[in-house]
């Protein structure tokens, strides 16, 4: 209903931004309706929030390394901040596992899907189809202004007594109820801001997809990327309101003192829990949990395929091999990924027509991301590629993902879960999709559109050195940890897992050798010099906006989707005259052609 | 060879009957997923050699017109379905539902050669930082347990009248220790928050979850201390809780719940 | 640039922007609500026989809302059509009486809830238990607990001033019970749904004459909150969240009746649109409810 | 009537036509629930057949108020794809949750759990 009392203002809205006034900076540029705005508002905002995460998690690497020393640098700071928790700079367990929530939760919620499904979408899906902006401009901005109030009330637990949420970002209850401190309530009622913000983006988007094509976009002809956002806007749309019953649950037995996801004869603290009434489930929360958090980590990866598709064609210089192949994998992957989320409960007590149904279907689905891979791989073929950093990036991408990927399968099988449920092994397995994965799509993104959005190309040498660094680093954290998985080191071990080494007794059988808790300290140090070669990055950012190399026309990669036809920037409005679609997103080489690519909106 | 192919994985030394089936599984999984992962790194590499823009200038716009890849995804496909069916499923139907047969027909204990429980069980209620364990006694029969009897003095819910709650044995908090080569059935079930009970060599892991009781059987095949991970975030001591798993020959377990069973009746209320 | 098809009809889709929205907007709250059924049916097939009260609601009460209910939705739609047929005073009407309608459904509901706060189960620690209401300087109490009767020292601001005096610990209070408690009556007429409405009466008229209760006899004691039971828990987390839904659209069609119908002058088509999104979103609502009533009030 | 309630004419007998239809509905609506709520006094000795009658009057009035109040019948094809789709996951959640929750062997819920 929000709709109703917003969307059709716009016509008020843009009437006003005809004449060209002068805009107040604050109507401009922070409550702003014109999707380019509102894109790159998450974008710089996620932006921080990775970094933010990022720098969480360092601390929690360094503690793990290092256990019980004091964290270098920030060790005074954090002591000054939160008190108790980070006594002397170090960080006590219960603020490891604020850490690692708030590096999940951040890293997911905040970080990643705003910056590939919401930054990227907001700015470029528009564009992409020809459309003047979204459908509901009100709605859009009203959905990154819950996204910022998620943040910062995400943020701000931090600081309450006791500190943020501690119970993991899967937040399983008993324990997240339990933990007598405020943090779990914050997270609660932060997600359900994020919830709503990304409910009214994808509502949104899914409206402006259908509805706002320009004349001759048949689906067919939509660029892969804008059906990547499709598919990820349906997975928010449906997927996240079970996540919001559950947390609404959870908020109730947190502060109205329901049982929902308690049961009887519960001890809370080491004592009976009598005040509780009993009767609820904790499988209920897993459930509910999982039912979106299976989806939403392909919101994690779908947005990154869609990049990684145009940067591939792009430079190539020749059509995606397979188009309707892939267009129809992102739907099956979409369809499929609500029927496989009991794959993370298999150790819950499951009998084997579950288990069977959930292996089956997880099996089922790794194949259409099998197809996508080998759809971009096979692109490659007959190409005339080339290695600018956008590409790079992408190219990394495939065998990144691959690996995360791949080791996604045994991971599906409930009987290979017996030894490596909730190790290392996971963690890497999901790291790899994800940092080297989508982080990676999202750099192939920001240097492939930066010359869109801001008139200025981003400096090659810097970014070079950004890729390789990035690249080896990135590995040099990830690999190892399938070894300390696949040894039975757990994760979410406070001290590295050094209780469980050979150390404490020479004669116990299967103690992770000295060998592998060593592993910890590597991966921390190769942590920092990933944290070094994002530094060129960030000055190359900032940099490039204002001193970089200006571009010579509006589409300095020859690239034939509608975007690079637009102005650059675009203006409000985007298009100078309507665009009229004639032929498919990837029309590059094509024999006969004066240039070696072919504008979607150029006439026949 | 294939120790060395799991030294090279760092799997963790295998000491279960079923153990060696688990490693099976995921070495065959990996032998698929690293065939795949060097056709397509190969591959990769030769393409982005000899497709570079310096040595292509002209991309094709047909590209690639075989139909090696398809082949290759029904491949996956067929090969995923074939661990599936031919290992996974059946192999998770023994875990989850074939349990080792404790009491015959008539409800009497199966008893070995020398008149011992044939089948160990134990009743394990895990607990923020720690692990309990409970031995059924003599009688190899537990006591009753209803979460309606749970208080502070009761933290089982064990019925007071049952009397076969009598002879129960519970040795002190973490210690836990089963004869050797002879099935075991543990009875997963928590007190406050959900735990995983994990022991790696023994390739068993499975959560304590409260509110419902969950069941797991293991053979172990070598004497020897092990520890017990808890593998599910549980609080802040999560990764102290540490229990001991005590693998021991007939005459020494024997001799060890002989001596723990002193006075159990009294640890119970 | 304008955004296309914000009032006519994309004739390829067929649909207007902002209908396409709310229809997607619904699918998501089917969803939400979808999550909660989902709930509710798990932990009621989880949950023993004394754990689930039956019969405490009021189901003449339910009954009648939900007429109020469906009459308002009936409403809208006779609204937008009068609207169709370019008969604004008529749709005023109609639309008035919805929105008094949805007042009239909350007002009830609210009634509803007070009811069950003041109204206490008592479980001893002999074993049986009881429903009633506590009296307390002969007025009902509200919210009691457990916790209550054990009193609470007296609560200070920063400066020591006393904001809140000391309430001493209840050793005894006065308790009219009624007639049946609803574990023993489900015994009674094993598996029934009913054994409810004995209880309606008792509630209603016949409730015993009060008693002293002394706290030392008590194990457990609560209103009939969230926290009583996963009964209680699920249907007030249901209907609060329904209520919330009511409560939103009832701003958003008053919105619309009233400073928002300026629009009916300069752009009437986008007026009637208007009136349909609300529209929808209003039927939804009532169709929850018509899922709710029957599960929370009946089953 | 397809589209309707179409924003550009139709002529008052359409609509005229329409209003007795939603009339009709709101007398099977109330219909409905005084039947849900007088088989609750009747007392039908099964909980199961209640159960489902009761579920099956909502589920006629529900789709009543979709058809015809918000104009389903005749709605466009979009809408129905969208909530075919929500209903499949919608139904998935509830079964294979239930399911899930309520097959497993190996897992005993402890109030009932006999000591062995
Ligand atoms: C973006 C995120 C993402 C993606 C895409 C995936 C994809 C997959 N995931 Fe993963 N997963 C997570 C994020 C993700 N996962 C997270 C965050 C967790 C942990 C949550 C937590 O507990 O906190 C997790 C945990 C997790 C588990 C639970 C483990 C446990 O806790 O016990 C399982 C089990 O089935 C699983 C399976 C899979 C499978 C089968 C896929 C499949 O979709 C993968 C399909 C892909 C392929 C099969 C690759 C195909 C590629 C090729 C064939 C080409 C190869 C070429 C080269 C290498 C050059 N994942
Ligand atoms: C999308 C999700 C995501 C991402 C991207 C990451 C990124 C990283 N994660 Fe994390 N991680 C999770 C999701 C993610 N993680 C989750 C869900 C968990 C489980 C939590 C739980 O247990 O509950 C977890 C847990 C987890 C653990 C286990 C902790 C434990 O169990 O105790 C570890 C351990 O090393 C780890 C490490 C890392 C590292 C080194 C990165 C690195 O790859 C980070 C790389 C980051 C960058 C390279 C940042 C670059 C930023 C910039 C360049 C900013 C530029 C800014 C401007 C221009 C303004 N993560
Ligand atoms: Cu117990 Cu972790
Ligand atoms: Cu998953």
């Amino acid at each position: 209903m929000a709709q109703t009392a917003h969307d059709t203002h716009a016509h008020a809205a843009h009437a006003e931004h005809h004449d060209h006034g002068p805009q107040s900076f604050w109507s401009k540029y922070v409550f702003s309706t014109d999707h380019k705005i509102i894109g790159i508002q998450y974008g710089v905002t996620a932006l921080m929030f990775l970094l933010f995460g990022f720098c969480l998690m360092l601390m929690m690497r360094w503690q793990i390394a290092y256990p019980g020393k004091a964290v270098p640098v920030v060790g005074t700071l954090l002591e000054k901040l939160l008190g108790e928790p980070a006594k002397g700079g170090v960080i006590a367990p219960d603020l490891y596992n604020v850490f690692g929530a708030m590096h999940g939760t951040i890293m997911v919620f905040l970080a990643i899907v705003p910056l590939a499904f919401a930054a990227f979408g907001h700015y470029v899906v528009p564009l992409m189809i020809g459309a003047p902006d979204m459908c509901f401009p009100r709605v859009n901005m009203a959905s990154y202004q819950c996204y910022f109030l998620g943040g910062v009330i995400m943020l701000a637990s931090f600081l309450i007594p006791g500190g943020a949420a501690q119970g993991g970002w899967t937040s399983y209850s008993p324990l997240a109820t339990q933990i007598p401190t405020d943090g779990q309530t914050y997270w609660i009622l932060g997600m359900v801001f994020l919830i709503t913000s990304s409910l009214l983006g994808s509502v949104n988007f899914i409206a402006t997809i259908i509805q706002l094509r320009a004349p001759g976009m048949t689906w067919m002809r939509l660029p892969f990327f804008v059906w990547a956002m499709f598919v990820t806007a349906f997975l928010l749309v449906l997927a996240f309101p079970p996540l919001e019953a559950a947390a609404v649950m959870q908020l109730m037995d947190k502060v109205f003192g329901t049982s929902f996801f308690l049961p009887e004869g519960l001890f809370v603290g080491g004592q009976p829990a009598d005040h509780l009434s009993g009767g609820g489930s904790p499988l209920l929360w897993q459930h509910l949990f999982w039912f979106l958090a299976h989806p939403e980590v392909y919101v994690l990866i779908l947005p990154g395929f869609g990049i990684i598709a145009e940067v591939i064609a792009n430079n190539t210089r020749k059509p995606l091999y397979g188009y309707r192949a892939l267009v129809y994998s992102v739907l099956s992957i979409g369809f499929l990924s609500f029927i496989v989320w009991a794959h993370h409960m298999y150790l819950t007590g499951m009998g084997t027509k579950i288990s069977t149904f959930f292996q089956t279907t997880t099996m089922i689905i790794s194949i259409p991301s099998v197809i996508v891979l080998t759809c971009m791989f096979i692109s490659l073929w007959g190409g005339s590629i080339r290695f600018n950093v956008p590409m790079l990036f992408a190219l990394a991408f495939l065998p990144m993902f691959g690996i995360g990927g791949l080791t996604g399968l045994p991971l599906g099988l409930s009987y290979v879960v017996l030894q490596l449920h909730d190790t290392y092994y996971v963690i890497a397995h999901f790291h790899y999709i994800v940092a080297p994965g989508t982080i990676f799509a999202i750099f192939a993104g920001i240097y492939y559109w930066f010359p869109k959005a801001t008139g200025r190309m981003m400096n090659a040498t810097l970014g070079k050195i950004h890729f390789w660094g990035s690249l080896i680093f990135m590995n040099l954290i990830f690999q190892p940890m399938f070894a300390q998985g696949m040894a039975g080191m757990h994760r979410r071990m406070y001290d590295g897992a050094a209780t469980y080494s050979l150390a404490n007794g020479q004669d116990v059988i299967g103690a992770l050798s000295p060998g592998i808790i060593k592993m910890n300290i590597n991966i921390t140090h190769a942590a920092f010099g990933l944290l070094i070669f994002q530094i060129p990055f960030i000055w190359n950012f900032f940099h490039s906006i204002v001193k970089g190399k200006k571009v010579t026309g509006d589409n300095p990669w020859e690239a034939t989707t509608l975007e690079w036809q637009a102005p650059t920037p675009p203006p409000h409005g985007n298009f100078a005259e309507a665009p009229h679609v004639y032929r498919g997103p990837y029309e590059y080489s094509v024999p006969g052609a004066a240039k070696d690519y072919t504008p979607q909106n150029q006439a026949p | 060879m294939i120790q060395k192919i799991k030294d090279l994985m760092s799997f963790p030394p295998l000491t279960s009957l079923h153990g060696e089936k688990v490693d099976d599984l995921i070495l065959y999984v990996h032998y698929l997923m690293g065939a795949l992962f060097l056709v397509w790194i190969v591959y990769f590499v030769y393409v982005l050699f000899r497709f570079r823009s310096g040595a292509n200038p002209k991309a094709s716009y047909t590209g690639y017109t075989g139909h090696v890849s398809t082949y290759m995804e029904v491949g996956v496909a067929v090969i995923e379905g074939i661990l599936l069916v031919g290992l996974a499923i059946p192999l998770w139907r023994n875990a989850a539902d074939e349990f080792p047969q404790e009491r015959d027909a008539k409800g009497a204990l199966i008893v070995d050669k020398e008149g011992k429980p044939a089948v160990t069980v134990v009743r394990v209620t895990a607990q923020q930082f720690n692990w309990n364990f409970r031995y059924p006694g003599k009688d190899g029969f537990f006591g009753k347990q209803d979460l309606k009897f749970v208080s502070n003095d009761n933290k089982f819910g064990i019925d007071p009248a049952d009397p076969n709650a009598k002879d129960d044995v519970t040795p002190p908090l973490g210690e836990m220790a089963v004869p050797v080569n002879k099935p075991v059935i543990i009875r997963l079930t928590s007190m406050d928050v959900i735990h995983n009970y994990a022991v790696h060599p023994m390739r068993i892991m499975q959560d304590a979850i409260p509110g419902v009781s969950i069941a797991t059987h293991f053979t172990p095949l070598k004497e020897g201390k092990y520890q017990i991970t808890c593998a599910q975030l549980c609080g802040n001591s999560h990764y102290f809780m540490k229990g001991a798993l005590n693998v021991l020959s007939q005459d020494k377990y024997d001799a060890w719940l002989a001596e723990k069973s002193k006075g159990a009746a009294t640890t119970l209320e | 640039m304008e955004i296309p098809y914000n009032v006519k009809s994309r004739p390829d889709t067929g649909l207007y922007n902002a209908k396409l929205g709310i229809w997607l907007f619904l699918a998501s709250e089917v969803m939400l609500f979808g999550g909660l059924f989902t709930s509710y049916v798990v932990l009621r097939v989880n949950a023993s026989a004394e754990n689930w009260p039956h019969g405490l609601l009021n189901i003449p009460i339910g009954t009648f809302n939900t007429f109020v209910l469906i009459a308002s939705s009936v409403t809208v739609v006779l609204g937008w059509a009068a609207l169709k047929m370019n008969n604004f005073a008529r749709y005023r009407k109609f639309q008035a009486i919805t929105i008094l309608c949805a007042l009239g459904f909350l007002s009830i509901k609210s009634i509803e809830y007070s009811d069950k706060f003041t109204h206490y189960e008592i479980w001893f620690k002999d074993g049986h238990r009881q429903t009633g209401h506590i009296h307390q300087d002969g007025k009902k109490a509200w919210f009691w607990n457990t916790k209550t009767l054990a009193g609470a020292p007296a609560v200070k601001d920063a400066k020591g001033n006393v904001v809140k005096p000391a309430s001493p610990p209840i050793a005894e209070f006065e308790f009219s019970p009624d007639a049946t408690h609803y574990s023993d009556a489900a015994k009674h007429t094993k598996g029934e749904p009913a054994a409810a409405e004995h209880k309606e009466s008792a509630h209603a008229s016949g409730e015993h004459a009060a008693v002293k209760v002394k706290t030392a006899d008590i194990k457990r004691l609560s209103a009939f909150v969230p926290a009583h039971s996963t009964y209680f828990a699920i249907y007030f987390t249901l209907t609060a969240l329904h209520g919330l839904h009511v409560l939103i659209g009832a701003v958003v069609i008053a919105y619309i009746w009233g400073p928002g119908a300026k629009l009916w002058k300069t752009n009437p088509e986008q007026y009637v649109n208007r009136i349909e999104v609300s529209g929808l979103f209003w039927h939804f609502v009532d169709l929850v409810w018509i899922f709710l009533f029957p599960i929370l009030y009946l089953l | 009537m397809t589209d309707s309630h179409g924003h550009d004419g139709h002529d008052g007998h359409d609509v005229q036509a329409a209003v007795r239809k939603y009339l009709f509905v709101f007398g099977a609506l109330l219909v409905g629930t005084l039947l849900t709520v007088g088989m609750y006094y009747v007392h039908i000795p099964s909980v199961v057949i209640t159960i489902i009658v009761a579920l099956f009057i909502a589920s006629i009035k529900a789709s009543l108020v979709a058809c015809y109040f918000m104009h389903l019948i005749d709605e466009r094809k979009m809408i129905y794809s969208l909530l075919l789709a929500t209903a499949f996951f919608f139904a998935s959640m509830m079964v294979l949750l239930i399911w899930a929750m309520f097959d497993p062997p190996s897992l005993t819920l402890l109030p009932a759990y006999q000591g062995k």
